[in-house]
């Protein structure tokens, strides 16, 4: 287990070429889970290759507990990684597999033997041991290849990358519960990549939202939810994403197609010293309809689709489309609705980036 | 994967059976006529068994198929490890693999003859590279005249000729095993002799078989090459069965005998064929029974 | 790659190398620099032998007739094996199993059995001597590898794009030409190198079914031993070009054959 | 045109027969499919399958008494048809 250090870490693929990752400096705790979430592309994978050896970074270190690490071979790392695809030794048997690692350290047979068991009860592998890998169902050999990464007891990290991409939908969720309570059980660090937020949301403690080589931000899902640092995690994260409108500052209020909508004070001092194209945020789920007299904004409803327990309305002010969600037994006016959006809610972001509090560009 | 009940599909399939069995069947059917009668000139009368009789008790075509099973165990024995050698030595990509592909699929594209008379040039005490320079290093080498000489001469000749199938279908295998195999085995620390024995050597059994099953088919008919380069010589220490076969029919004219001689090495083929065939079906059966089971892959 | 194994490999090469490059070295010496002293390299470039090939009608057309009869098999072969093979790989019908060992039983039988009825059944039907009867003998093994190879090809392309074309409402030969072959491509690059390999490489039935109008240039070959002794540099002249079309042929094939040979079965 | 190929009453018999073995086993499978089953023989087969095991085993049997021992080739015959019964029946 170990705390990964990302000192100015960059890489490029041909010296002088650009960036598959923008240089950032990073520290991922010991024993915490952490998910590099993005679109395809976004330099993810690149990341977690570097960080498992299989990529040398052009610029800067990789640190496991202080010690640089950087020019260090993947074996050398001590790491266990879980691929796309379940990766198992065909021809031999779940015991076999998982005490693959500790055999060819040299480990004593009743330790590997003792090792094995604890790790296939862990994972409920342990009806299978004696059967042939690959004579197993998708899942099964996904948690072999987890097994055989979480064996080592002195392993630095495990790195997963897209795990669950040809899992069944409906064992996607078990086998998330499973990484989660071997997470708690054995407070491992984790890594795992993926381009689904649901993944990501539900895996980590902290989630690394990356575009373009980039980190965008670094924090607690809530924090995603709440405060996106920049407008790429309030599109991305959510269902539907966030709500943005380019506005203009005037005193503590925002112009949004003429309409005035109250701003934080402090934001509004941050946003007129920061320049550059503002645009206004809001998440859907954090509108809410104005109470009787209450002053709010006209949205006018385009469509109304029934989610269950709420509904998702889309409507626009003026030329700007706007996603609100509302309780389902809210009572709505096809002609318009009122909208209040709090001020603690409703977040500037000037040149795609959080003006104010909390809204650090980098974690 | 399930297949559909279509019997129309006969119709797709007829027009490969019509000119295959033009090709087999009526030559077939013809060397089992002969079988059975002696044919002189325009004339032949009907012998029954007696023919099979006296092949299968003719101990010069005894040798021939026990020369025959020596040969072809002995190339297998060679060519295969030698073939997945080469192909794990082979480099992956850019240039240097495309060179030394086409380099090394080279001798499979000489015709048969040719490859006969390449090694003749080649190993001839006189003229050749390889037979001068073994003679000036002391050893009196001689295809025509010492049987070792000629046995060993043909085998390395045939390991040239073929080893290239051998080693393109395992590179080939090698080729489509994801990168990610190779990565978890330096994860687990497997050592290279392990990542071969468990990555690489599982993934290679289905072109495995095909490589066993072409060389095997192909070196018990063997015909050409050592015609060219040894004629069967000396003596007939290097005449394997379809040189003897051929010697039979054209050159000495016993078209019942060699017939009767054909069908016992027909069926022989078709006993040997029917176990590989059983074999790799049931291979493909496991995989497609694993698939279902595993789900994508 | 390391040190050892490029060693390795290199004198693998060497190996297969050698024998080419002394029949290269033989068809540019003349007889007499042949006969006489050993010498590792010829003495000049003598293209005489070459010469003499290349223009004398009787010689090369035994390189024509070879291609000849070899482009008809491929053509004749690829096109009934490729609906056979799609049969094979999609479809249960009675008999599917043994007829498909039954092909491949043809791929075993060696040619000298045959012989002489081959003779004798292209004489009775008035083909002998003509490049089809050699083409269309070749199919007997031809035909079965043909088969097999696209059947293990079409069999790794799931069943669903089929179902998928028909749903988008491709009929079946718009579907086949436009979307499936498109798909085996690597698949039919290995085939027809095959089939050119096989074709190209056999004697026995070519120069069995041929005398002079067809005759393929292995048979041609021969006239360079006459009781006066061989014309070894006619001879390695003539060998050294039947390398050449194999040559072209990988060359064209060669991004195929990483993913290609392994027929479809990994 | 077909004098080359040398019929004989035995031969066109024979082929006679196992045509017609073929056809036989084509008009049952119509009439009733077969199932894969596993008898003595080490692999599951389809009638079509043994039929074809016994034929090519037939074959050696009636080599071996023609060629090593001097028993009539009617009680090779006779030996192959009990054997092909045994082997659709159980195999």
């Amino acid at each position: 287990m170990a705390r990964i250090e990302l000192n100015n870490l960059a890489h490029r693929y041909a010296p002088g070429g650009e960036y598959a990752l923008q240089p950032m400096q990073h520290v991922w705790e010991d024993g915490g889970a952490y998910a590099l979430l993005g679109p395809s592309g976004c330099g993810k994978t690149t990341l977690l290759n570097i960080i498992s050896g299989l990529v040398q970074p052009s610029e800067g270190q990789v640190l496991f507990d202080g010690v640089d690490v950087t020019h260090r071979s993947t074996e050398e790392r001590n790491i266990g990684q879980v691929f796309q695809f379940p990766v198992v030794y065909d021809t031999m048997t779940v015991f076999q597999n998982l005490a693959f690692p500790l055999r060819n350290r040299k480990m004593a047979e009743d330790y590997v033997t003792r090792r094995v068991q604890q790790v296939a009860e862990m994972l409920s592998l342990t009806d299978v041991l004696n059967r042939r890998a690959r004579n197993l169902t998708a899942d099964a050999k996904q948690k072999i290849s987890l097994g055989r990464g979480l064996v080592r007891e002195d392993v630095s990290a495990v790195l997963f990358d897209e795990p669950l991409t040809v899992i069944d939908p409906h064992l996607k969720w078990q086998l998330r519960r499973k990484l989660r309570e071997v997470h708690e059980q054995l407070n491992l660090t984790l890594v795992y990549v993926t381009h689904d937020q649901t993944e990501a949301l539900t895996f980590a403690d902290k989630v690394v939202v990356m575009l373009a080589g980039q980190v965008l931000q670094v924090g607690t899902p809530q924090e995603l939810f709440e405060r996106p640092a920049h407008t790429f995690v309030g599109y991305f994260i959510g269902s539907p994403g966030m709500n943005f409108m380019p506005c203009e500052l005037s005193g503590n209020e925002a112009l949004v197609d003429g309409e005035r909508i109250a701003i934080d004070p402090a934001t509004a001092v941050a946003a007129s010293r920061s320049g550059g194209s503002l645009q206004l945020g809001i998440r859907p789920e954090l509108a809410r309809l104005a109470a009787d007299g209450e002053p709010g904004l006209l949205l006018k409803v385009d469509q109304v689709e029934d989610l269950g327990e709420h509904q998702l309305v889309t409507g626009h002010f003026g030329s700007h489309q706007f996603h609100v969600r509302l309780d389902e037994s809210e009572k709505i006016n096809s002609d318009g609705l009122r909208l209040v959006f709090p001020v603690e809610h409703t977040l500037l972001y000037a040149d795609e980036h959080l003006v104010g509090t909390g809204g650090a560009k980098h974690g | 994967m399930d297949k559909r009940e279509y019997q129309w599909a006969w119709l797709m399939v007829l027009p490969v059976l019509v000119l295959v069995a033009f090709s087999a069947v009526i030559p077939l059917m013809t060397v089992v006529n002969y079988s059975l009668q002696d044919i002189l000139g325009r004339s032949s009368f009907f012998v029954g068994s007696e023919w099979f009789k006296e092949t299968l008790n003719n101990p010069r075509l005894q040798s021939a198929l026990l020369r025959q099973f020596a040969f072809s165990f002995t190339i297998l024995a060679i060519q295969i490890p030698l073939g997945i050698g080469i192909a794990l030595l082979m480099p992956k990509r850019g240039w240097q693999a495309s060179a030394v592909l086409i380099l090394i699929t080279m001798p499979l594209l000489v015709p048969w003859n040719v490859v006969g008379s390449i090694w003749q040039i080649f190993t001839r005490g006189d003229i050749g590279l390889a037979g001068f320079t073994i003679r000036e290093l002391g050893y009196d080498y001689n295809i025509t005249a010492n049987a070792v000489d000629a046995w060993v001469t043909i085998i390395i000749m045939d390991i040239w000729h073929w080893t290239p199938l051998v080693a393109l279908l395992c590179y080939s295998g090698l080729r489509s095993i994801p990168e990610a195999y190779f990565q978890a085995a330096r994860i687990d620390r497997a050592s290279k002799w392990a990542t071969f024995r468990y990555i690489q050597l599982p993934k290679l059994t289905n072109v495995l078989v095909i490589a066993v099953l072409l060389r095997f088919m192909h070196s018990f008919m063997i015909y050409a090459e050592p015609f060219v380069l040894t004629g069967g010589g000396p003596g007939s220490s290097t005449t394997f069965l379809s040189q003897s076969l051929a010697t039979m029919a054209i050159a000495q004219q016993d078209l019942g005998p060699s017939a009767a001689f054909s069908i016992i090495y027909f069926l022989i083929i078709l006993a040997v064929s029917y176990v590989f065939y059983v074999t790799i079906m049931n291979m493909q059966k496991e995989k497609a029974a694993q698939q279902g089971a595993g789900g994508a892959e | 790659m390391s040190g050892g194994k490029r060693g390795l490999l290199a004198l693998y090469l060497l190996f297969t190398l050698l024998p080419i490059y002394w029949l290269l070295s033989m068809s540019l010496k003349t007889n007499q620099e042949i006969l006489g002293a050993f010498s590792l390299w010829p003495e000049s470039l003598n293209l005489h032998a070459y010469i003499r090939i290349l223009t004398d009608p009787s010689w090369y057309m035994g390189y024509v007739n070879s291609l000849t009869y070899v482009l008809m098999n491929m053509t004749i072969s690829i096109l009934v094996a490729l609906p056979a093979a799609y049969a094979f790989s999609r479809f249960r019908f009675i008999g599917d199993k043994h007829l498909f060992f039954w092909l491949l039983t043809n791929l075993m039988a060696p040619p000298a059995v045959f012989l002489l009825p081959y003779f004798q059944l292209y004489y009775s039907v008035g083909l002998f001597d003509t490049h089809i009867a050699v083409a269309l003998a070749h199919c007997l093994f031809n035909i079965p590898l043909a088969v097999w190879i696209l059947e293990g090809f079409m069999s790794s392309v799931p069943k669903e794009v089929d179902e998928t074309a028909y749903i988008d409402g491709y009929s079946f030969p718009a579907f086949f030409v436009k979307i499936f072959i498109p798909m085996i491509r690597s698949g039919i690059g290995v085939t027809l190198f095959f089939l050119f390999m096989f074709s190209w490489v056999e004697l026995l039935l070519a120069r069995t079914l041929t005398a002079t109008n067809a005759q393929p240039i292995g048979a041609i070959m021969t006239r360079t031993s006459t009781a006066s002794g061989v014309d070894w540099a006619t001879l390695a002249a003539a060998g050294t070009l039947t390398i050449v079309p194999g040559l072209l042929v990988v060359y064209f094939v060669r991004n195929h054959i990483a993913k290609g040979f392994a027929l479809g079965r990994t | 045109m077909m004098e080359w190929m040398v019929w004989t009453l035995p031969t066109a018999l024979f082929f006679t027969a196992i045509a017609s073995g073929l056809l036989g086993m084509t008009i049952w499978e119509v009439v009733s499919p077969t199932i894969e089953r596993k008898g003595f023989l080490p692999i599951s087969t389809t009638r079509g399958d043994r039929f074809f095991i016994g034929l090519l085993t037939s074959a050696y049997i009636h080599l071996v008494v023609v060629g090593f021992t001097d028993i009539s080739l009617w009680v090779a015959l006779g030996v192959s048809i009990a054997w092909m019964a045994v082997l659709m029946r159980w195999g």
